[in-house]
């Protein structure tokens, strides 16, 4: 065999995978027909932030005349925008590549596709390794009704080179993370921004509360959001694109006008085109890729991890998953055992979750009790001039046992580690409320939620 | 009394490790941490270690 | 008696301890001879942030044009940035007063002095209750060859007020986070700030890699750091304070000339003129009041608690001083039990700490090791254009124990909050480490930090 590990993607999940096989003394490849770095670092995660960054500072350059702060005229060189925003994704997957060499992992260039169940095409060489990892990812889910052309309909990735000018009236369809951060990114560069979402909600996954909070503050920056809507179809005028939208509900229909639509409505598996069949690794209807905890598909010495796997599709769950699949590999003990996997919305506020929503905490049989702590009440979100959000806190009123935590808050990801490591340590929610928070801090809101569950915050009356 | 006088002052750590919540409760319940096994790493003890400590106690003083 | 608890000042700690009393069904009542909120909330914790914000915000457009997004000419209204400051507190110490008459409270306004036991003087009257807490705060250190008069030599009282223009060349004595804070509020309204600290290093308390990775920031955005030095002096001359400086190793001395110099060398708490000798409260030498665990003084019913206890000089100790002595007063078996107390420095990047420095946790003979993630190497600090700092982990290599978290990173008070509670949930490295952090946030590189005390952190090469 040439390798201990063959590598298929070199996206957060595979690069992962690969460097942990490496520390833990295996012979490691990957394979990778792309740039490294995959979707994550390419045309996901990190580009998306950066413009997000460029927006806030746009927005919070608007509000300083609060505290007396004015400028002359913006500017925007949006060429300038989007070459800082690929060097800094160059800079980073540079950075792979780095730790590639570093780890000596060969990084093999090209399609790769299963000849054997050791043996793997990729582009012309044929490689052997005694385990595999596949790690492909996922593309954007299309809707057949927009056909992406990249410049009239786009998908994430057309929407993360921003156009000169800007767009004068955008629709975002679908009202997920993706969605709705563009939706904040286009507002802040001074389109005209609405997003409908099928379900009755936006961040359909999220607390219903915190759901609402973050919508309230969106459409409150400007950006129209319409819940339980759909977008029919579309057609091409001299002045734009006019798209029918169909309230689920009531069935009734109107015309809007638009420059631009970004198709925004999920991601499907990239698993065909790999010669799974042939090597006997099921995969379901919908395209993912069945594994047990340790990761491993129908074929033990064959494994999956990240988003070709299942949902949710989250660059972490795609790294921690690879950091597993290599251990396993490796020997050791290790399985995909978390108690709540994070996620986030990186819109200002940050809309930032683990754990249990009340909803499925009470489907789940708790006797849910619930604290809240609004960030109006925050004395250091006041001198940060950004008071919108919420911390809620879900416990189980029997145990005291924390359930979830549910942030829309500025900075909400940052206050993140302290829910995810409380959830994982199996705190109750007495444990947050005596542990001293700093202050002034935005964390402090963490722990005030706490005190409410118990009736006993102190910046708020606990009703 | 000479179990008492402490795992926190003898042991390497300087404090008996455990959870906040626990030390609240043992404090409650007027149980000693210093004689309690915690079952998390490195003995670290838990709510329900000083349940279970304060259950035995009980059934013993019944007995 | 009149009161169950009468509580003297109505700072953090005080107002804190009374409406935990309130809440726990005591009769409760608060002399206040200034304003509720007490320092933290009138002229320390939140006008300074207030400001830090503000200056962050000038800092943060001029580089903006790394993203192509340049402003015209910039204007400051420093007469609406001190109103918007004295807003923020106004609704705060509002709502400290509105909090008390929800949970009723007795506010009573004067200057309290103990007449005996039970008995405290509070204005022209007289006021009898079973217990007492002291909650009279601290003051600012004088240095008697700087006497404060808050035009030219100002304490953080005054520079506060922000002077119209800024000073052209200012001198802050001493490097804690008072004089830091200000320094970098300064030295973003346009003041050339030279700092200067007697210890060797900045924040003298800190690690000391944490302390040299600020100073190395501080000093990248201009202001001037001198530390083993000391002022001795200053003549007045037509073109501004003549400062004699003095290099405390080499005894060398020079003149400088500033417009302003912020003396900021430390506070000392007020416990003169309360009538605690006639009742029997013990005090120390340097006036600091003498409590045990559940903060009784040495006259069992009467308490104290916050800066008059003793360092550190924090709020957010106050206040959990306060939430004990209240609870023990109502019953509770409460006591001051904490693993670490959390300071923050709120510069850009923030100092954050918490648990032991690497030379503490030598000295008490752990035999530590180290973990260490820079934000160099984070995607997320990337894309908010802040990439100074890192984290650092203290760990005990024989347990695995996380003994102290070190944090210089934008956002590093919020990142706390998850440092904060590992250490009172008394978790190992490994628990951090095997938490999901979400992607791409700057809490990923406490993760990193923790992986990297076992070198297994992934976007780092760990040696
Ligand atoms: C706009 C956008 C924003 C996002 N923001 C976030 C966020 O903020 N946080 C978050 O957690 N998640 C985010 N995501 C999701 C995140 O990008 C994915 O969950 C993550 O990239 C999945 O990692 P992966 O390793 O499973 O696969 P991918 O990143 O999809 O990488 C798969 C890699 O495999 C390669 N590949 C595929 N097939 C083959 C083959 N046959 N041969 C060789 N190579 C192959 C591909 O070229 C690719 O490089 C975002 C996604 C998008 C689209
Ligand atoms: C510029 C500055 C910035 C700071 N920033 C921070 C920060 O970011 N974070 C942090 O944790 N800490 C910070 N601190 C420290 C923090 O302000 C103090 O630790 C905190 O205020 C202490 O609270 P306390 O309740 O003990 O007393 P204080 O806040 O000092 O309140 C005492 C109160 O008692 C009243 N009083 C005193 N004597 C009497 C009497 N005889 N009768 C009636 N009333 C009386 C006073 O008027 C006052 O209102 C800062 C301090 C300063 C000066």
């Amino acid at each position: 065999m040439d390798y201990d590990l063959l590598v298929i993607g070199a996206g957060p999940g595979g690069y992962h995978a690969a460097i942990r096989a490496a520390q833990l003394g295996l012979k490691t490849a990957v394979a990778e027909m792309g740039n490294v770095g995959g979707v994550c670092l390419n045309i996901g995660c990190i580009p998306t932030k950066a413009l997000l960054h460029a927006g806030e500072e746009i927005r919070s350059s608007k509000h300083a005349s609060d505290f007396g702060l004015t400028f002359g005229e913006m500017r925007l060189d949006i060429a300038k925008l989007n070459g800082w925003k690929d060097g800094i994704v160059k800079k980073l997957t540079g950075g792979v590549s780095t730790l590639f060499k570093a780890n000596k992992i060969t990084h093999l260039v090209g399609r790769a596709r299963f000849v054997d169940a050791h043996t793997v095409q990729v582009g012309d060489q044929k490689v052997t390794a005694k385990n595999i990892i596949i790690a492909t990812g996922s593309e954007p889910a299309a809707l057949p009704a927009f056909p992406v052309d990249q410049q009239a309909i786009v998908d994430s990735t057309g929407a993360l080179v921003v156009p000169d000018p800007v767009p004068g009236r955008m629709l975002a369809i679908g009202a997920g993370a993706i969605g709705l951060e563009f939706a904040q990114v286009y507002n802040n560069l001074g389109t005209r921004v609405k997003v409908i979402e099928f379900a009755p909600q936006i961040v359909p996954a999220a607390d219903a509360d915190a759901s609402k909070e973050l919508a309230k503050s969106l459409k409150k920056q400007g950006i129209e959001i319409e819940v339980a809507t759909k977008a029919n179809g579309f057609e091409r005028k001299s002045d734009g694109l006019h798209v029918e939208l169909e309230d689920v509900k009531t069935g009734q229909k109107r015309i809007e006008v638009f420059d631009r639509v970004l198709v925004a409505v999920g991601r499907r598996p990239r698993s065909a085109d790999l010669g799974l069949e042939a090597v006997g690794v099921k995969v379901s209807e919908r395209g993912f890729i069945g594994v047990n905890k340790q990761m491993q598909t129908s074929v033990p010495h064959i494994y999956a991890i990240g988003d070709v796997v299942g949902n949710p599709m989250l660059a972490h769950k795609a790294m921690k998953e690879g950091l597993v699949a290599a251990e396993v590999i490796a020997g050791k003990k290790s399985e995909m055992d978390v108690v709540g996997i994070p996620s986030v919305v990186y819109t200002t506020p940050e809309l930032a979750s683990v754990g249990l929503t009340e909803a499925e905490a009470k489907e789940r049989g708790f006797k849910v009790k619930i604290g809240n702590f609004p960030l109006s009440a925050s004395g250091r979100a006041m001198t940060l001039g950004d008071t919108d959000g919420f911390v809620k806190m879900v416990a189980d009123a029997d145990s005291d046992l924390l359930l979830g935590v549910h942030i829309v808050a500025p900075h909400g990801s940052d206050l993140l580690g302290e829910a995810g490591l409380a959830l994982e340590m199996a705190a109750t929610v007495t444990d947050v409320a005596l542990t001293i928070h700093a202050h002034p801090t935005l964390a402090e809101s963490i722990l005030e939620a706490a005190e409410n569950v118990h009736k006993q915050a102190i910046h708020i009356l606990n009703r | 009394e000479a179990a008492r006088s402490g795992r926190a002052s003898t042991n390497r750590y300087g404090r008996v490790l455990a959870v906040p919540a626990a030390r609240q409760l043992a404090r409650e319940l007027g149980v000693p941490l210093e004689e309690i096994a915690g079952s998390g790493p490195n003995g670290r003890i838990r709510v329900s270690d000083v349940q279970a400590y304060a259950q035995r106690g009980e059934s013993a003083a019944a007995q």
